[in-house]
């Protein structure tokens, strides 16, 4: 007789529920940071956002997730309609599976291939299908010019995005996402402070794959309505929409990965700063505090009951986990996620407040910018990078100067390829 | 799936392809609709369809007398009602020979100036907003919303205010009035400056706006285009110093001038206006004569026969009344000279040989209102 | 917001009506004579008649804005001579006025402004039911849309227009609205019987 | 069978069934779609020999790159002209007849090699690095050839770029 544990053991059951529990967390983590969007750029723009479901309207994303379920599926006459079904699945399909390849933790990932970089650019180039098959099947004009932009935004944009990895590849000498976390801490340094450049030039690539402002021009709601979705209404706009913030963590957590030190705590070799390792239990020890102390100054009354119970369940919840975290096992194992969870926020961040901050490219412009500024600057980049490190291995020059100096160099490229623009 | 003919026939086949902008569209500021004939995204030509808010305006004049039209006004360019009616009232009063006392004059003043402000904060939101910058529109809003209060104070009502009576004002200012003008015109200034920081050193702002949409001097003078429009192009032209009406004649301030005739010399000229209409106001607001705040021009108008045409400076432009009285108490012919339907006219030249994209930029920098337009 | 609006009428004192203030002093000044029309006679109205003699009709000067008759005949050269000679390169409105019943039925109403001299002009052209008149928009592009109003309007036709359509009413509407013997109740009516089937909406 | 065998014999009967469809559709991009299908089957047959490398580059090259161009082609050709024609034209026989022949080649090869053509089981640590492997053969054993590869595709691309120009 097979015990539970023995079939827990089976490697298909383990990695099963390693899918399971890495997209449940996904689910909530894009769903949330709907939520974060809204809340923040409203506080950008002198507003309060959602206030009503929940308190201060946490629970928003769940309402709206079940108003997306419920309204009227609309497909336009003369829509092609297998393929206007299929797009938004292929979308949501390749910015999730793309996740199995990201390492959280040290030893939590759905798997860790010895190409899984590569594998993760793979994946997540398929969703482009998905955008380009839904403004075509839509047989509309705004979502096949919408369609047309974004192919030509992110098929462009990949080049140089590809190029800015393979710096960071050629620094840690392999393709295995973990096992460029690991060069990382066994270099001592993250990858963005030996390549500056490259890490520009993927966070400004990645904002354009991700169709944020200010290159979101494939959506650009004053143009072209809602670009390659106008057509889609109800659960099928939700999955693009769903795909779209899917995208974001992903191209954040490569960004964090390659060169923010994935799961590493910043500066892990510094023995003196080992105080910080008690981060997490700050976070949601405040958080805790927070609630409660929204909690008593919170409107009394029965039309408060549901939002003052949760207020209080959420507090007490945050501060039982600061409690649990106390306890060491439990604070080593939270450890990777949660510097992993804290630096993709981060960048989230950042792309939350350009969209609150910047005005939108024109289409002509955003592909100049593409291919006549990034992608050559990618490549004189990889090429610098690569002279810096023969540099150092054959004529053992200071690793870090000699990188540092092709970062410099490449500099030069960039301001001699910028001049003349205002 | 055979039978229906599919978008792309259309792109290729004919190398051109006919996209329908609005009349549903965000970035058409209302009802306008555009025809655009594209070429990729290039435009070739385009045609602009109005009408859809057509409602008769000038044909309901004749059938109100002069004070019962009053209203009607205000809901040609609903975003700046005061300015409509003070050139309403202002033309009847021409007809009529009486002219508002003093004190009426600087109230009238105070009041047009500041709904320029909040018709230019509309419009400055609306733009931005138009070319991708979100956050703008709530600043925006949030200055707005003094003015609109100030307003509300004022005659009770925000957009269509109906705020001046022909022969001067109805309502007294309200206590505490000149706190409020004040109070804002304190911030005002560094709120600009808080737009401004936003947009206009922005290269990605400059780089939408700068050389896009131009108009010269010349074709502008031709067209017919007026206020911010004309003077982006670099023609310093002002009603209120050409034809100083109302109280404008005892202020000073500047006429900001483009030197490109681009959407961003437009946008600088009107971010300029919004300081001077400042200007103005806070001038006014420490000036205002006591006195009477109507003429005497009896209950029942009638004015003798004959015509007026009187134009303000609104804040879309020239905004004309041309009425034709024939003794009785309702025009004989009302006549509104359109700002934004003058303008919108140069719509077509300014876009051809521009992307989609630049077209609801140029759309923006015109700054109409469909009310207005179609009447 | 619930609260502003319920403390608002304490804060706003009741507005005072102009009515009563009449009462009190001081007195506003006393009324002044009603303007009336009076012939204009100056430097260009003199070099206009010079120029076109018996096409340049009445000119007069009301409320202090000058008014120049013009016949339909030399309409468009006057209009030439006006802007490249005179200067009034800027033409504000155009717009007719119908005087039902008249023999010439229409005035077209043209505003005129110069930059360089900062004066304004107005021509009046007066037109029968059938006459057409020539379009202005080769001289001043404006006249484009307004012309295309004004025939919307009024079914003035002018010859010589680049595109003249309806402009603000659909194209299949019957009638031009602001003539006066235009009955907005018998095209509803002709419009509820044809589209719906029944005899009146009223 | 086993788990192994299974999905190999899935994945392989989608690839097939899916380049069938590739051909009889009429409807170009519904084609595009099968052969996205058939491409990505081939692909996850690379990853069960463990051949990652080879199964990315599959999904990255074809996938990503050549497919999204081909769909970006196909959505802008006129596409009612190419609905209307049979999907196969004159040339159908000679089509089948060679299609025949390259089957009875194959067939014949495979039953004479099937003895010696068995490959030794792959010992799981020699295969492990085979990125390093492929760069190795590439970039020292076949560098002439690769730069010769690199080199003609370069010309055809000056060529394309040069053809679009003089439109």
């Amino acid at each position: 007789m097979t015990t539970l544990l023995e079939i827990l053991e089976q490697p298909l059951v383990l990695a099963l529920i390693r899918v399971l529990i890495v997209f449940t967390a996904l689910s909530l983590i894009v769903a949330y940071l709907v939520y974060a969007e809204r809340k923040i750029l409203a506080h950008i723009q002198v507003r309060l956002g959602p206030m009503r479901v929940g308190p201060h309207g946490l629970l928003q994303p769940i309402a709206d997730g079940l108003k997306l379920l419920l309204k009227e599926d609309i497909i336009p006459e003369g829509a092609d309609r297998a393929v206007f079904w299929l797009a938004p699945a292929i979308t949501v399909l390749a910015s999730f599976t793309a996740f199995s390849l990201i390492p959280f933790a040290d030893n939590f990932y759905v798997t860790d291939v010895n190409v899984g970089l590569l594998f993760v650019i793979a994946i997540s180039s398929l969703g482009v299908l998905g955008i380009i098959l839904g403004g075509w099947a839509s047989n509309s004009h705004y979502p096949l010019l919408g369609a047309l932009r974004s192919t030509a935004q992110l098929v462009s944009y990949e080049v140089a995005l590809s190029f800015a990895l393979i710096s960071a590849i050629l620094l840690a000498g392999t393709l295995s996402m973990n096992g460029i976390v690991k060069a990382q801490l066994q270099q001592e340094v993250w990858f963005a402070f030996m390549q500056p450049v490259a890490f520009f030039i993927l966070f400004v690539a990645a904002i354009a794959e991700t169709n944020r402002n200010p290159f979101d021009l494939p959506e650009a709601e004053s143009e072209l309505v809602a670009g390659f979705h106008t057509e889609y209404s109800g659960f099928r706009f939700s999955l693009f929409f769903l795909a779209e913030y899917a995208a974001m963590v992903l191209v954040s957590s490569i960004a964090v990965t390659l060169f923010l030190g994935g799961w590493l705590r910043p500066f892990p070799n510094v023995e003196w700063l080992g105080f910080l390792r008690f981060a997490p239990v700050v976070v949601f020890g405040a958080a805790g505090t927070w609630c409660f102390l929204r909690f008593f100054r919170f409107p009394t009354g029965r039309e408060w009951f549901w939002q003052r119970l949760m207020l209080f369940a959420l507090g007490t919840g945050a501060a039982a986990a600061a409690l649990g975290l106390l306890y060491p096992p439990v604070l080593v194992a939270s450890q990777g996620a949660f510097w992993f969870l804290a630096k993709v926020f981060l960048f989230l961040y950042a792309f939350i407040w350009f969209r609150g901050t910047f005005p939108r490219y024109r289409f002509d412009q955003l592909m100049r910018l593409g291919w006549h500024f990034m992608i050559p600057v990618a490549i004189v980049n990889v090429i610098f990078c690569g002279v810096g490190l023969v540099l150092s291995w054959e004529l053992g020059w200071n690793r870090s100067l000699s990188l540092l100096l092709a970062s410099g160099a490449t500099l030069l490229v960039a301001a001699w390829l910028a001049r003349g623009r205002s | 799936m055979e039978q229906t003919p599919s978008v792309s026939t259309t792109i290729l086949g004919a190398d051109e392809v006919i996209l329908n902008m609005g009349p549903q569209h965000p970035s058409t500021h209302g009802v306008l609709r555009v025809k655009l004939k594209l070429d990729g995204e290039k435009v070739i030509s385009s045609e602009c369809i109005i009408g859809y808010l057509h409602r008769g305006v000038e044909k309901i004049g004749e059938t109100r007398t002069y004070a019962q039209f009053a209203p009607y006004v205000d809901r040609t360019d609903y975003v700046a009602a005061v300015s409509n009616g003070l050139g309403y009232c202002e033309a009847v009063e021409k007809l009529l020979g009486a002219e508002a006392p003093p004190r009426a004059r600087w109230v009238r003043t105070i009041l047009t100036e500041l709904q320029r402000i909040a018709s230019h904060l509309l419009w400055l939101g609306t733009h931005a907003l138009d070319i991708g910058a979100m956050t703008p529109v709530f600043y925006c809003f949030r200055e707005r919303e003094e003015i609109l209060k100030i307003f509300e104070k004022y005659c009770g009502a925000r957009l269509t205010t109906h705020a001046f009576r022909i022969g001067g004002l109805l309502y007294e200012t309200y206590d505490g009035f000149e706190e409020d003008v004040k109070k804002f015109c304190h911030d005002f200034l560094s709120r600009v400056d808080e737009y401004e920081e936003l947009l206009t050193e922005n290269r990605i702002w400059i780089q939408r706006t700068r050389g896009v949409g131009i108009l010269t001097a010349d074709d502008a003078i031709a067209m017919g285009a007026s206020g911010p429009v004309l003077r982006g192009s670099g023609v310093k032209w002002d009603i209120r110093r050409a034809f100083p009406y109302a109280a404008y004649d005892q202020f000073e301030f500047d006429i900001p001038v483009g030197e490109n005739g681009d959407t961003y010399d437009r946008y600088l000229v009107r971010m300029q206006e919004m300081r001077q209409s400042h200007r103005i106001v806070l001038q006014a607001i420490d000036s205002i004569p006591s006195g009477p705040i109507a003429a005497r021009i009896g209950k029942v108008l009638k004015p003798p026969p004959g015509e007026v045409y009187h134009s303000i400076e609104a804040p879309k432009g020239e905004l004309g009344y041309y009425i034709v009285s024939d003794g009785s108490t309702q025009p004989y012919r009302l006549r509104i000279r359109p700002p934004s339907f003058v303008n919108l006219q140069v719509l077509d030249q300014m876009i051809r040989g521009l992307l989609i994209a630049d077209v609801v930029a140029v759309i923006g920098t015109l700054d109409i209102v469909l009310g207005e337009v179609d009447r | 917001m619930a609260d502003e609006q319920q403390k608002k009428p304490e804060q706003k004192p009741a507005p005072t009506p102009a009515g009563e203030q009449k009462a009190a002093p001081p007195k506003p000044p006393a009324r002044p004579a009603p303007p009336k029309p009076e012939p204009l006679d100056n430097e260009l109205i003199r070099r206009l008649r010079a120029r076109f003699s018996e096409a340049i009709g009445e000119a007069t000067l009301d409320r202090k804005q000058a008014i120049v008759v013009v016949q339909p005949s030399r309409f468009l050269d006057v209009c030439d001579y006006l802007r490249t000679e005179e200067k009034f390169d800027f033409l504000t409105d155009l717009t007719a006025v119908d005087w039902y019943g008249r023999e010439k039925r229409f005035d077209l109403i043209l505003n005129l402004y110069s930059f360089s001299h900062n004066q304004r002009l107005r021509l009046k052209v007066p037109l029968g039911e059938d006459t057409h008149c020539p379009s202005v928009a080769g001289l001043w592009g404006t006249a484009n849309w307004l012309e295309r109003e004004c025939f919307d309007m009024f079914g003035i036709v002018f010859d010589g227009h680049p595109d003249l359509r309806r402009i603000l009413l659909p194209d299949g509407w019957k009638g031009h609205p602001l003539r006066k013997d235009y009955d907005i109740l018998q095209q509803d009516v002709a419009w509820v019987k044809e589209n719906l089937g029944i005899e009146s909406g009223q | 069978m086993t788990f192994y065998e299974v999905t190999f014999y899935v994945l392989a009967l989608v690839a097939l069934l899916s380049a069938i469809l590739v051909i009889t559709c009429r409807n170009p991009v519904h084609s595009a779609i099968f052969l996205v299908l058939t491409l990505l089957s081939v692909a996850l047959i690379f990853l069960q020999l463990q051949a990652e490398f080879m199964a990315a580059v599959q999904i990255i090259v074809y996938i990503g790159g050549i497919m999204v161009l081909f769909l970006f082609v196909i959505m802008l050709v006129n596409l009612d002209v190419a609905v209307r024609q049979a999907p196969y034209n004159r040339q159908r026989w000679i089509a089948g007849f060679a299609a025949l022949v390259l089957l009875a080649e194959f067939a014949l090869f495979i039953y004479r090699g099937r003895d010696w053509a068995k490959l030794p089981p792959a010992a799981a640590e020699a295969v492990q690095p085979n990125t390093e492997l492929i760069g190795r053969a590439l970039f020292q054993s076949y560098i002439l050839p690769f730069e010769v590869a690199s080199l003609l595709l370069l010309v055809a691309m000056v060529g394309a770029v040069l053809m679009a120009k003089q439109r």
